[in-house]
């Protein structure tokens, strides 16, 4: 038996702070998978999908929330994300297994760092960072883009009303929530 | 002081007293003032100094187009130089001085200037100041710096944030004067998104400065009261304070909006918010500016705007003097007076240059008909006029009317020209409009309160109507259309003295005549040569007059002889809400390794690697400075196993059916028949056949590879493969995602390197040198299970792996492995010692690959296949670039083993002279070698590689030294590559 | 600058690259006789209108596609915006 | 008209009103020996060096606006030497000689101010490649000075040295490099034209090139056509447009660079101050204003206008290295069009049309180059053969693949 044990040590885990009413946390235990399509064999693997977790692949900048609890997001005609929740480093076995290899499938789960922001301040404060217009009539409730905020490139996604899940670089996951925590702190 | 000035009514809150200082004197105002209608309320006429003749200066306007009263507000490291008094909203402690003046602003030493004024006309310096040469640099310029420039940096670090934001609306109305407010109210009583923004504090435009009634309501209420129904809108939001800076491309405007700038702390909270704004569309109602007309001496304190004048009288309570004089062109200077006398204010004349009856009546105005103002006198404020026919008239102060110009900057931030309108006497924005932009109200001409009303109404309609929105009927509010006609007039050519066009940079009318008569006659040359317009106030007030005397002198038209172009900002933008957050350490992100934290609690020291932070050294108790951490790193690496973070290098995740094939279209050399668990150093080249990017890429199944980069150009690279993905090969199936930050990477090197993974891998994957020799990868599981990628590669010569596990646990796997290499006395090793070790053996990395050689500088001129497609082989072999004489990259040795090589040093041989002309090339990256015990260099050379062993120069003049050295081969260690081979 | 992505609308320029000339797009045989030559015109000698100009940009921070738009440089207005994979088939680019 | 204090005074006198016109406003002549395109500085320079140095009078400028209009108006007045590669360093120092007699050679204050200018570094790698270029400085004759934290610390005590993301190391000066009136440059070199008879003509917009059988016999222009022996094309920021006329593709493409300049401040900058982690540098004018600029928009353009996101990166870069400039106020922003060659390095070359010539793709280094572009450039003209520093800028380097790229970007102008 091997001697030594490898410890997960994320770099916002357990991060939880409200700021007025508005609350950001960095969801626990966040896996992301990404699925690229293979050329010619699109529908395939868009069917794969639908079989694996009963709902469809929404359009590009769209996301949905499958039975199980996973996002299907889509950001572009032939790749998309797997968001789920689940702890152990085998994610991408996991989603690669149900979509029996109809999809390329490749680990993000590290490269990413997630943050959850909810409350009525959430637009207010992504106001200051984020270029893409969050008025719910243009950005409503499932919407994703991949876009910039203070340097460093994010994607986020509406999950409700005035919550959001942004993603960025894992590596520079410290900067990214500064960045968003000073946005909350300049506006409320 | 005591408030002297002050007259009844105004927008001030008179049960509130607010105390502040001008140049150390106490003085009080009330909410609502300006910093210039307090100093006006106390009897403050001369407030700063002109910027060439030094010449005594009061406050001129009462808005952001001040050419005069420019003072230093705050002390210390929150002064803040050249802010216009006129649009400082007064608060509780203010501080304020005036500037550009020696000794008090009373009595400044430098006023001598204005007596030499024969002498310093428009471009008298291109004229002089060259003899003796040296003498422009040592005595002439410091001299002329020291008394140019305004006001004073504090000099020290601002100390208050900013910070940006990004709006997004269907309509920008900018300005909210009457013509915004209705265009404001009809846009969002349809359902639109609006943004109305104004740069005052309060809202209203000059229906706040104006005694007009709008529904038989006073104008101010009427406003108020549409600035509450839009506050409760919530499709509207309400941006007073807030300046819309310039019209950029595609309906996105900027804006600054200052959100602390008029309390006394900014409590911790951003000083000014910096918005980008995209609009579907806009309405501009910036409104108008009232111009002067040039006579002698028409810059003495209390020489005012006629507009202004009412402005101070009718929004802030306050008269500028007890004697209130009115010279006009145009009715509506006749309001200054009417409003003036209203409130009980003596007004000695209203002198028009008109011939024609008063437009308004005013009961005992004495009306001095086709007239005009010759000079005045006062120095330091104004005591009385003379007029053409030489009368004399008492007067403290002279409200002044040239008509007014439509304010049409943001119209010309893209292509457009103003047009010129003989009923105006101005110009009103022309035809070719930003996209999506329309003009309402004063600004396109519409210079009555009735038809600025109407106009924002009907502009705002159709601008909406255009996005599909249909608008709710409102009734345009009842105003009526004062008279407004005026006259073209712009100065008074009976006026011997010097009468001033550009207030603050000291343009006079004979500083035009003089340009046309020298040949500055294009507008643009006029500007540029007089300086004419390009003070703080950019000629708001100056632009206009200027142009029509240089039409005068060439007997053209005014639209003939042109208008400037207006650039962004309209108002000036502070640098810091420019840059917003991106300041000090917040300026870029930072990107952590994995292993960071265990690095910074063992001793680590930090560099930046772009955006990077990682290890340089670990250093230990007893090591004197980095050299002795450096080389122990080195020597414990060389002589048993070293461990260093390696993640920052770019991963890439390549797959697909025809992954093979497409890296053999990126990478000079062939990949397409690398083996399964196999990986193969790859060179990238540029189209244009210089060396762009190297790096290895294992196979880790048919249709999977993983590619990594430099860690400098693993952005570029993706970006490249995206490029031959897309455009150049779309129908490969091929798939690309970065994994740069998904993988903990850490290089085990050094003999024992095999021993320690041993440890760390799960049983069952073979590790001897037969079942996983050098160039071999694979996926293996360590300590227990955890999914790993184990590459046998090496930067440092040492038998070497790299091991990556998932990010999150990159900080304990660095733990894992110093643990199991305890046995191994394993060492951490950093960036520094890492450099050597490649330049040791031989490696080029960013200093060699710098975007100026190629792979025949390199000594890879072979691998670069002439047999495949690929990107940049054919330009690569362009016949200046494979010359048998280009440089080489081979290694250098001190032939003084003490002596130091330096990087950047230049190679000439033994006994040619040091020049250009025998450059032979340059040094490009060193290190001490403690593995050899003295210093040891990489650099290119003319046929270096047919020059072994030659001596030549290594010449260093910049930093003063020169040695001899050898030329060697590049692989100082190891050479037949038997230690990565064990 | 906003540019219109097919797939994604109106984005805000600042998440592209600009590369330049959609005929980077025409990249020349090697194989041909006179390639060198070709290759040269084809990394040297771009189109460089005052008027309509069809260039490549890239959505780095965005979908990582590469798109063709066709672009004033007098106006900088934009007219059209394709997917440059579409277009690189279009033109009959392969593998 | 001599300049001088003494003429200054005598005018002060009596009222100004004995100043002359700078240079004449003279109708086109049927003909001339040459006709050079473009009344900007390199083409001002280039008909003052033809007529002072080679000795020929019949030449005209064509300018299609007022002389000065292009990029000789619109920069941030910088010189310097500080080339690295052996196709560049003479040439830009050789330029840099001319600016250092020229006020007294055109008789015109033109404010040449050699402030320094400071690179800064802020990596081991960057040190070594200023080392690099410092030293081919030296070896070409010019000067160049390493200078350390320490030292930087002592005499620009502003930059941000304490709280710095990318911590400054060093930097590496060029004390004989710094600013001169842009406007003064033309207006002098006009003016000594201009006194040796050269036609100035402004207005004037060339509308196309008489070409017949390979050679180019003259002009057709928006004021009649002109007839020349040689026409000498120096458009830069137009070359595209204008060489189209001609049938010609150049490896050039146009981009916009914007420039700024904030209120008038008292002295706090020294001289010119690049940063070496963003795109910021930085001078103060005489007038007080402080003059930046930074990178490229990064299109294709010939708006004379920029957009917002590079506004807000060059302000970021100032603020990075210099915070105390927080509260000093941008007033203008401007934007010039450049003509950005493949390596970044510009062109002085005959073309394959007889008696049509070429001088272009300066990039964004123009205005340093005026003085040695416009002698060498008249050198080509009059004597049909390249000055000696110059032999390296031709139209067709890169068919044999003799690059000259400082930055090492290759065949990508927005990078250079």
């Amino acid at each position: 038996m091997p001697e030594f044990k490898l410890i997960s040590t994320p770099p916002l885990a357990g991060y939880d702070q409200t700021f007025g009413a508005t609350r950001l946390h960095a969801p626990a235990d966040l896996a992301i998978v990404s699925l690229a399509f293979p050329l010619g064999d699109e529908n395939a693997a868009l069917a794969a999908v639908k079989s694996a977790y009963g709902t469809d692949m929404p359009e590009p900048g769209r996301s949905v929330v499958a039975k199980d609890g996973a996002r299907l997001v889509r950001l572009g005609s032939d790749q998309g994300f797997v968001i789920f929740t689940h702890a152990t480093p085998d994610a991408e076995r996991a989603v690669a297994k149900q979509l029996n290899g109809a999809a390329y499938t490749t680990d993000q789960t590290d490269v990413w760092t997630g943050l959850e922001l909810a409350g009525p301040g959430s637009r207010a404060a992504l106001e200051r960072i984020c270029p893409i217009d969050l008025h719910p009539d243009a950005f409503a409730i499932g919407h994703a883009a991949r876009t910039v905020m203070e340097h460093l490139g994010t994607l986020i996604i509406r999950t409700d009303d005035h919550a959001f899940l942004l993603l960025s670089a894992s590596s520079s996951a410290q900067s990214f929530l500064h960045a968003v925590e000073t946005s909350l702190s300049n506006t409320t | 002081m005591t408030q002297t000035n002050r007259i009844s009514g105004g927008q001030i809150d008179r049960a509130r007293s607010i105390s502040f200082t001008f140049n150390g004197k106490r003085m009080t105002g009330h909410p609502g003032d300006t910093l210039a209608s307090a100093l006006l309320a106390n009897g403050q006429r001369l407030v700063g100094r002109s910027f060439k003749y030094h010449r005594p200066r009061g406050i001129f306007t009462a808005g952001s187009e001040e050419p005069n009263a420019l003072v230093q507000l705050r002390s210390g490291a929150h002064q803040e130089p050249n802010t216009r008094a006129t649009t400082v909203e007064l608060f509780d402690g203010l501080s304020a001085t005036s500037q550009n003046h020696r000794g008090p602003l009373e009595f400044d030493l430098m006023a001598a200037t204005d007596l030499l004024s024969p002498f310093l006309s428009a471009g008298f310096y291109y004229k002089t100041f060259m003899w003796p040469r040296a003498f422009w640099e040592k005595l002439y310029e410091p001299v002329i710096r020291a008394s140019a420039g305004l006001g004073r940096l504090s000099m020290q670090d601002d100390p208050d944030s900013y910070d940006k934001g990004f709006l997004h609306c269907d309509l920008l109305v900018i300005g909210a004067g009457p013509s915004g407010l209705m265009a404001a109210l009809t846009a969002a009583r349809s359902g639109a998104r609006v943004i109305l923004a104004d740069e005052d504090f309060a809202l209203g435009g000059r229906l706040n400065a104006e005694t007009l009634a709008v529904d038989d309501m006073a104008g101010a209420d009427w406003a108020a009261q549409v600035v509450a129904e839009l506050a409760a809108m919530d499709n509207v939001r309400l941006m007073p304070r807030t300046t819309v800076y310039g019209a950029y491309d595609h309906g996105t405007y900027g804006a600054l909006e200052r959100c602390t700038d008029h309390l006394a702390d900014a409590g911790g909270k951003p000083r000014q918010v910096l918005w980008r704004i995209y609009s579907k569309r806009a309405v501009l109602a910036a409104g108008s500016t009232e111009r002067p007309i040039a006579f002698g001496n028409n810059d003495r304190p209390g020489v005012m705007l006629a507009g202004a004048v009412r402005a101070y009288a009718n929004r802030f309570g306050t008269t500028p003097g007890q004697q209130v004089a009115v010279f006009t062109n145009n009715d509506d200077g006749w309001r200054t007076a009417a409003d003036l006398a209203a409130k009980g204010v003596s007004i000695p004349a209203v002198i028009d240059s008109r011939d024609a009856p008063a437009p308004i009546d005013i009961p005992g105005i004495r009306h001095i008909r086709n007239a005009a103002v010759m000079d005045t006198v006062g120095r330091k404020g104004l005591k009385s006029i003379t007029l053409t026919d030489g009368q004399v008239i008492e007067a403290d102060t002279l409200a002044v009317s040239g008509g007014w110009n439509p304010n049409v900057h943001l119209t010309c931030h893209q292509r457009g020209r103003p047009e010129w309108r003989d009923d105006l006497n101005a110009f009103v924005p022309g035809a070719n409009l930003p996209v999506g932009m329309a003009v309402a109200g004063a600004a396109n001409g519409a210079l009555t309160l009735a038809a600025a009303l109407a106009e924002g109404q009907a502009t705002a309609t159709a601008q909406i109507e255009a996005l599909g929105f249909t608008p709710t009927k409102t009734d345009t509010p009842r105003a009526e259309d004062e008279p407004s006609t005026s006259q073209a007039f712009w100065h008074v050519g009976e006026s011997r003295k010097r009468a001033w066009l550009d207030l603050q940079n000291d343009v006079t009318v004979k500083d035009v005549k003089l340009s046309y008569r020298e040949g500055f006659r294009s507008v643009e040359h006029l500007k540029r040569y007089t300086t004419l317009g390009m003070a703080t106030d950019q000629g708001k007030t100056a632009n206009i007059p200027g142009l029509a005397i240089m039409a005068e002198c060439t007997g053209k038209t005014i639209p003939e002889t042109g208008t400037t172009i207006f650039r962004p900002p309209y108002t000036p933008i502070p640098m810091g809400a420019l840059a917003g957050r991106s300041r000090g350490t917040d300026f870029r992100p930072y990107r952590l390794t994995p292993s960071h934290n265990w690095a910074k609690e063992n001793g680590a020291t930090f560099v930046e690697v772009g955006n990077w932070l990682r290890a340089q050294w670990f250093a230990r108790s007893g090591e004197k400075g980095w050299r002795d951490s450096v080389d122990r790193e080195v020597e414990m690496t060389r002589n048993s196993v070293g461990i260093c973070d390696v993640t920052t290098l770019g991963k890439i995740d390549v797959q697909g059916r025809d992954a093979a094939e497409f890296l053999n279209k990126v990478y000079a050399n062939g990949f397409a028949k690398l083996p399964v668990g196999k990986v193969r150093y790859g060179l990238m080249l540029r189209e244009d056949g210089i060396a762009y990017d190297d790096g290895t890429t294992a196979r880790l199944s048919d249709n999977h590879f993983v590619m990594t980069t430099t860690t400098a150009n693993a952005v570029l690279v993706f970006r490249r493969l995206e490029f031959a993905r897309q455009c150049l090969w779309p129908n490969m199936d091929v798939h690309l995602i970065s994994t740069t930050d998904g993988w903990a990477q850490f290089a085990v090197a050094g003999p024992n390197a095999r021993n320690l993974l041993r440890k760390v891998v799960d049983d069952g994957h073979d590790m001897s040198n037969e079942a996983f020799p050098f160039m071999a990868c694979g996926e293996v599981t360590v300590c227990g299970g955890m999914p790993a990628r184990l590459f046998r590669i090496s930067f440092s010569g040492e038998l070497a792996y790299e091991v990556a596990v998932p990010a999150r646990y990159g900080n304990s796997m660095m733990d894992v492995l110093m643990q199991a290499g305890k046995e191994f006395n394993a060492v951490p090793y950093g960036t520094e010692a890492l450099g050597v070790m490649r330049i040791e053996k031989g490696h080029a990395a960013g200093n060699e690959l710098n975007g100026q050689t190629s792979a025949h500088n390199l000594g890879m001129g072979r691998m670069v296949s002439q047999k495949k497609e690929c990107i940049g082989n054919v330009l690569s072999q362009r016949p200046e670039m494979i010359r048998d004489d280009a440089v080489k990259l081979v290694g250098f040795r001190p032939v003084n083993r003490s002596d130091k090589v330096v990087a950047g040093s230049h190679f000439i041989n033994r006994d040619d002279t040091a020049n250009m002309d025998n450059d032979q090339g340059w040094m490009t990256s060193v290190a001490y070698s403690p593995s050899l015990g003295h210093s040891i260099g990489l650099g290119f050379i003319k046929r270096g590689d047919e020059r072994m062993g030659e001596v030549v120069r290594a010449v260093n003049p910049l930093q003063g030294s020169e040695i001899e050295v050898e030329i060697v081969s590049a692989h100082f260690i190891d050479p037949e590559g038997e230690r990565l081979r064990a | 600058m906003i540019i219109n992505h097919p797939l994604l609308g109106p984005r805000d320029a600042a998440e592209f690259i600009y590369l330049g000339d959609a005929a980077l797009i025409d990249r020349p045989d090697w194989q041909a006789e006179d390639a060198m030559q070709q290759f040269h015109d084809y990394a040297y000698l771009r189109d460089n209108p005052a008027g309509p100009h069809q260039e490549l940009w890239y959505h780095e921070q965005g979908d990582r596609s590469w798109l063709v738009v066709t672009r004033d440089t007098t106006t900088h207005d934009i007219t059209d915006v394709q997917l440059a994979r579409d277009v690189a088939r279009s033109r009959g680019r392969d593998k | 008209m001599r300049y001088s204090a003494f003429r200054i005074f005598r005018e002060g006198l009596t009222g100004n009103k004995g100043w002359k016109p700078v240079w004449r406003e003279p109708d086109p002549k049927p003909e001339y020996d040459i006709v050079i395109v473009g009344g900007g500085g390199h083409g001002l320079a280039t008909a003052y060096y033809l007529a002072k140095e080679f000795g020929m009078r019949n030449i005209a400028v064509l300018e299609k606006g007022w002389i000065g209009s292009g990029n000789i108006g619109r920069n941030t007045t910088i010189i310097r030497s500080n080339y690295m590669l052996p196709g560049n360093e003479p040439f830009y120092e050789m330029s840099l000689k001319l600016w250092e007699g020229l006020e007294q050679d055109f008789n015109y204050n033109a404010m040449i101010s050699q402030r320094s200018i400071l690179n800064l570094f802020h990596s081991d790698a960057q040190r070594d490649a200023f080392v690099r270029r410092g030293n081919a400085m030296m070896l070409a004759g010019a000067d160049a000075e390493l200078a350390d934290a320490d030292q930087l610390r002592s005499e620009l005590p502003f930059l941000d040295f304490d709280n710095a993301r990318f911590p400054i190391k060093g930097g590496l000066y060029q004390r004989r490099g710094g600013t001169v009136r842009h406007d003064a440059v033309a207006w002098g070199y006009a003016r000594g034209a201009d006194s040796r008879g050269v036609d100035i003509i402004q207005n004037c917009e060339v509308t196309g090139f008489d070409i017949e059988n390979g050679r180019c016999t003259g002009v057709q222009t928006s004021r009649g056509a002109i007839r020349a022996k040689k026409v000498a094309v120096c458009v830069a920021g137009s070359s595209g447009r204008v060489m189209e006329k001609a049938g010609m593709r150049l490896p050039i493409e146009s981009h916009v660079l914007q420039a700024f300049v904030t209120e008038g401040l008292k002295p706090v900058i020294p001289g010119v101050i690049t940063f070496g982690a963003g795109h910021f540098y930085v001078s103060q004018s005489d007038k007080g204003g402080l003059v930046f600029g930074g990178d490229l928009d990064g299109y294709n353009s010939y708006a004379q206008r920029g957009n917002l996101p590079v506004v807000e990166d060059v302000a970021e870069g100032g603020m990075a290295i210099m915070p105390m400039i927080g509260r000093a106020r941008l007033l203008r922003s401007w934007g010039g069009i450049m003509d950005m060659s493949m390596d970044g390095s510009p062109f002085i070359d005959k073309t394959g049309v007889e008696g049509l010539y070429f001088n272009g793709g300066w990039c964004y280094g123009g205005f340093k180059a005026t003085p040695a572009s416009g002698f060498c450039y008249a050198h080509l003209l009059a004597k049909d053969e390249p000055h000696p520093t110059a032999t390296q800028m031709r139209l067709d380097r890169f068919v044999a693949g003799n690059l000259i790229d400082e930055k090492g970007m290759g065949n990508q102008p927005n990078l250079h």
